[in-house]
């Protein structure tokens, strides 16, 4: 009997890593990557609920209190949460996972100590599971704005994390050795102090690097307690967790290296040099920053043919996608042409513009990439820059300077350009911006909601 | 045991391929959403919680177990939700063609 | 046993799509060789051949399994040899640039 | 003692499958396909070298025996082979693995039958393996020209190739379940049998493909095997042979469509419909044919600007190349400038004109792809096809034609085009082609040899 149930359920999990794969696949793709992920979901479901008819499992009552708590929790807080603080929101979930991974290893081990294959296994996920769940929490808290997004730097922290991290491994190979689960306890605390002091050093805005690495962490180790729960109590079902979580093991650490490389980083350099908490560069600039006021503006853009707006980090704290679609609406009726360049870096995450602009209600063929657009710029009255600075600085095409190679779009061709910023504030990579001097650039000052607020209300009376 | 070390090596190995080629040519617009929904496929990681949670002994083993199955169903639910979310502002990308 | 199925068929599964995305964007000109090369691969069933003779006890399994060792050896051998010298033609093909 | 060596082989297996996967990566990018290969031979060697380490084997002279036979067999095969029959030395080594499955799948249900779920396993190999071995061997024959190339059409054939397959199979169903190994006998002479009436009635042209798609069928021939070896004698070696199996019968199933598609076939089509036994498709055609001699097809390419030669099927079966050469050189040293115009699809095999103009040693940089080189043909003096016809007919172009949509070299656009075959022949698709009665085209008649030949002597005459 039982190997008929046990039959049916691995068979359950072999097809659902199959829709993981087929889902994931789907996902890389714009047109499939809904598709992708209810396919997804539904194979999750399914293995999810085979795993219930296992044999020898009891404490029901728990797993249902666990999975009705955790379920519903993660389902509402994920539905109610702002779209912009959707960064911090997935790496919150991936802590969860990564927690979860650890406290599997936890149990693995209390249970099993004296079986060295396993128990070794089971550590190596629980190290680099504590990390990814500590590490998650910091990147939550940096990106919620409850700590300081700067980067912390403490005082030798290359020597102090290395001496918790070999220490904290060290107190939990001592538990294998010894076969005492006591010394499990420093163990994990020390490994999450790691993920934590980790994680302090990294400035907001390298966020979505850090968060895609422990995203792959967590699969690595999910993998490794499939791994070691294979001849366990899991048998085949341990197969599929070492083949998903090591997928998104291989998946991440790639994305996480497509990401840093479109941002022109290197993963270590993210991780070790504490971006953006001394850095400032750039050499000195000639010329003066003049300034437009937003009649003067709007009366530019109204008797404009064509107007590209080139949104950035700045528009997305401000929240002024609204009001942007707005002013784009007012220009079209008035005959101008609007489009949208977007740079793939600007904002905060990949693709954050076109994710606010988009649920601005915005259509998506108004929506440019970088290689589409960029030929246009000559040709165009205004070019409106609001609150972006690194995407549009020509210092990219200079050697020597930070962002030197990173593709940029180039609005200093536009006949006149109309930055919006608050102040005299440097971008992300906190270099000079020589285009804010130029001849045909005028500034319009104050944070974009307003700014742009203002732009909409002269429009509107000029009709 | 050992012998099924080196099967679940096999199969780690064709996993990260798989996983490598599967990522290796996606545009940076995706970028978000399919972090999240790889966040999502190691939400598998509740299958195994259920287990250790099912077979636990002692009281420690439920307490710790209890956590596991939670955080798991957070993955699980949270990384699923966030990502269906996430590629809904996406839809209207309908118009404007994509990769093939 | 029957569990042991199921691991074959993960394997089996990811080794599939491997194949599958290796292969996803070859250039025609690459097909000659590259059809040539995945011979060779399966050439691996010379392992099977060894062992199949090695463990033989009748005379019948013997003389089968010396046909299959023969068989493979030539398989792998030869599908080597093969593609090597279909490769060295293309081999002029420094100067002119070709895929990443 | 046994375990460690087992760990040990295991982990060279393990190695091996990891370089067999990077090699084939590798294979599928020019510049790194021979780095590619030459790794993987090296995982190969040592795989098998490690087997011979597995517990309880014997048997062992036998074993040196049969791998010194076939592998110094295959060996100097392969070496002393000429170029132009490579396509039939991979469907007889292709052809050799499937035979080499089957015979294990044979040992194994000789020595196994009880058990039931591998005998399964085994006879599904042994389908396969005895259909790609015999059908190989055929591919062989055909293409070695010991076996009329034109198919093999028998009476009824649908309705015969069926019933031998389901006779056969039914057979080894049967020995599987009275346990009785005699029914395996006309179980393989039967599937051998289906092999050879499978491939009959298919043209030599359309052999790339079959080879193809056998070399695809013998690949999940050895994974079946690996599968029904995996708790026996194998072991993990069983798992190595899954992976490549299945590796190459993922590949090759896509390689098999790829090339359907590059020639604008498709796999059903190739293998049932008979192509080329009746076809005789085609317009009727305007216009008159109108021969050149070699004096004056000479002179005409001596005072061009620019030249591009075509080559095709004819020019390798007429071993044209080194001729060609020679008149490439001539005219170069002349002050034409010469190029070659590539089609994907010329000749009988894929990358077929590169490998035998490389062969001659012409260099690569003057070899043209259709995309690089098509818009050059209006500026171009004299194009120069030799034994092409199918990849030049602009039949391509209109709807109806059996050749419409491949894509074609749009030869006819050139100035001039002198064509060099031997007489009427058709192409391969069959098809009428009217490039031949355009105003601007000349016939050059002749074996492409001889007619090259005699250019280069004109050539040489003129200096
Ligand atoms: N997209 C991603 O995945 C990602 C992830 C991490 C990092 N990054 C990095 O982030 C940068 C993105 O470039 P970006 O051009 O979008 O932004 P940016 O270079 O960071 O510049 C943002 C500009 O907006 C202004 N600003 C801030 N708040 C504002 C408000 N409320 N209203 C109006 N303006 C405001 C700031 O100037 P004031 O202070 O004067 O107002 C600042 O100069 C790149 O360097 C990229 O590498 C991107
Ligand atoms: N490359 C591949 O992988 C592959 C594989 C299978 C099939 N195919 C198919 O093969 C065709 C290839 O096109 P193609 O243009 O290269 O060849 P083709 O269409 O087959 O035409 C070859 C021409 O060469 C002439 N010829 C034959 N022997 C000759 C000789 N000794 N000297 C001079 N001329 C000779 C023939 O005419 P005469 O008889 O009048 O001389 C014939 O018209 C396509 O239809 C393609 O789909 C290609």
């Amino acid at each position: 009997m039982t190997s008929y149930v046990q039959d049916a359920i691995n068979a359950v999990y072999v097809v659902a890593v199959l829709v993981f794969i087929l889902g994931l696949k789907a996902m890389s793709g714009p047109s499939t990557a809904r598709r992708g992920i209810v396919y997804a979901g539904a194979a999750m479901l399914l293995a999810v609920v085979v795993t219930f008819a296992s044999p020898g499992l009891s404490n029901f009552l728990l797993i249902f209190v666990g999975v009705a708590i955790g379920g519903l929790g993660g389902w509402y807080w994920a539905r109610v949460v702002k779209m912009t603080a959707m960064p911090q929101m997935v790496a919150m979930f991936n802590g969860m996972g990564g927690g979860s991974a650890a406290a599997i290893a936890a149990v693995e081990m209390l249970g099993h100590l004296s079986d060295l294959t396993s128990s070794s296994l089971s550590l190596a996920g629980a190290v680099i599971g504590s990390i990814s769940i500590a590490g998650s929490i910091i990147a939550f808290l940096k990106l919620q704005g409850w700590m300081t997004s700067k980067p912390i730097v403490l005082p030798a922290r290359q020597v102090v994390n290395t001496a918790v991290l070999v220490v904290g491994v060290g107190f939990g190979l001592y538990a294998l050795v010894v076969l005492h689960t006591f010394w499990l306890l420093p163990f994990y605390v020390l490994l999450l102090l790691y993920g934590i002091l980790l994680t302090l050093p990294i400035g907001g805005a390298d966020m979505p690097v850090v968060i895609s690495l422990f995203n792959a962490l967590t699969g690595i180790a999910v993998g490794l307690d499939g791994f070691a729960l294979v001849n366990g109590p899991l048998g085949d079902a341990g197969y599929a967790m070492v083949i998903a979580g090591v997928l998104v093991g291989a998946a991440g650490s790639l994305l996480t290296l497509l990401m840093a490389k479109a941002m022109n980083r290197s993963v270590s350099n993210v991780f070790f040099s504490a971006f953006g908490a001394t850095e400032e560069t750039g050499a000195a600039v000639q010329g003066q920053l003049k300034p437009i006021d937003a009649a003067d503006a709007a009366i530019q853009m109204a008797y404009a043919n064509q107007v590209i707006i080139v949104p950035g980090y700045g528009m997305a704290v401000a929240q002024a996608q609204q009001k942007v679609k707005e002013l784009a609406d007012l220009l079209e009726a008035k005959g101008v042409t609007v489009k949208f360049a977007i740079h793939p870096v600007a904002g905060r995450m990949p693709g954050h513009m076109n994710v606010l602009l988009a649920e601005a209600g915005i259509s998506y063929d108004k929506l440019f990439d970088r290689d589409e657009i960029n030929a246009e710029f000559p040709a165009t009255d205004v070019a409106f820059v609001i609150g972006a600075n690194d995407v549009v600085n020509p210092a990219a095409h200079r050697q020597g300077s930070p962002l030197y190679g990173m593709p940029i779009l180039d609005v200093e061709q536009a006949k006149n350009v109309i930055v919006n910023k608050r102040g005299q504030g440097k971008g992300f990579a906190g270099v000079e911006n020589d285009l804010f001097y130029r001849d045909n650039t005028r500034m319009l000052y104050g944070d974009a909601q307003t700014a742009v607020g203002k732009l909409v209300s002269e429009l509107k009376k000029a009709t | 045991m050992a012998a099924d070390i080196w099967t679940a090596l096999f199969i780690a190995l064709l996993a990260a391929f798989v996983g490598y080629e599967v990522i290796s040519r996606v545009p940076v617009l995706l970028h978000t959403p399919l972090m999240s929904g790889s966040n999502f496929i190691h939400g598998i990681v509740l299958v195994g919680a259920i287990v250790a949670l099912g077979l636990a002994t002692t009281p420690l083993e439920d307490a710790i177990g209890l956590v596991a199955v939670v955080m798991g169903a957070l993955n699980v639910t949270g990384g699923y939700m966030v990502t269906v979310r996430i590629l809904a502002m996406f839809d209207r990308s309908k118009g404007k063609g994509g990769a093939p």
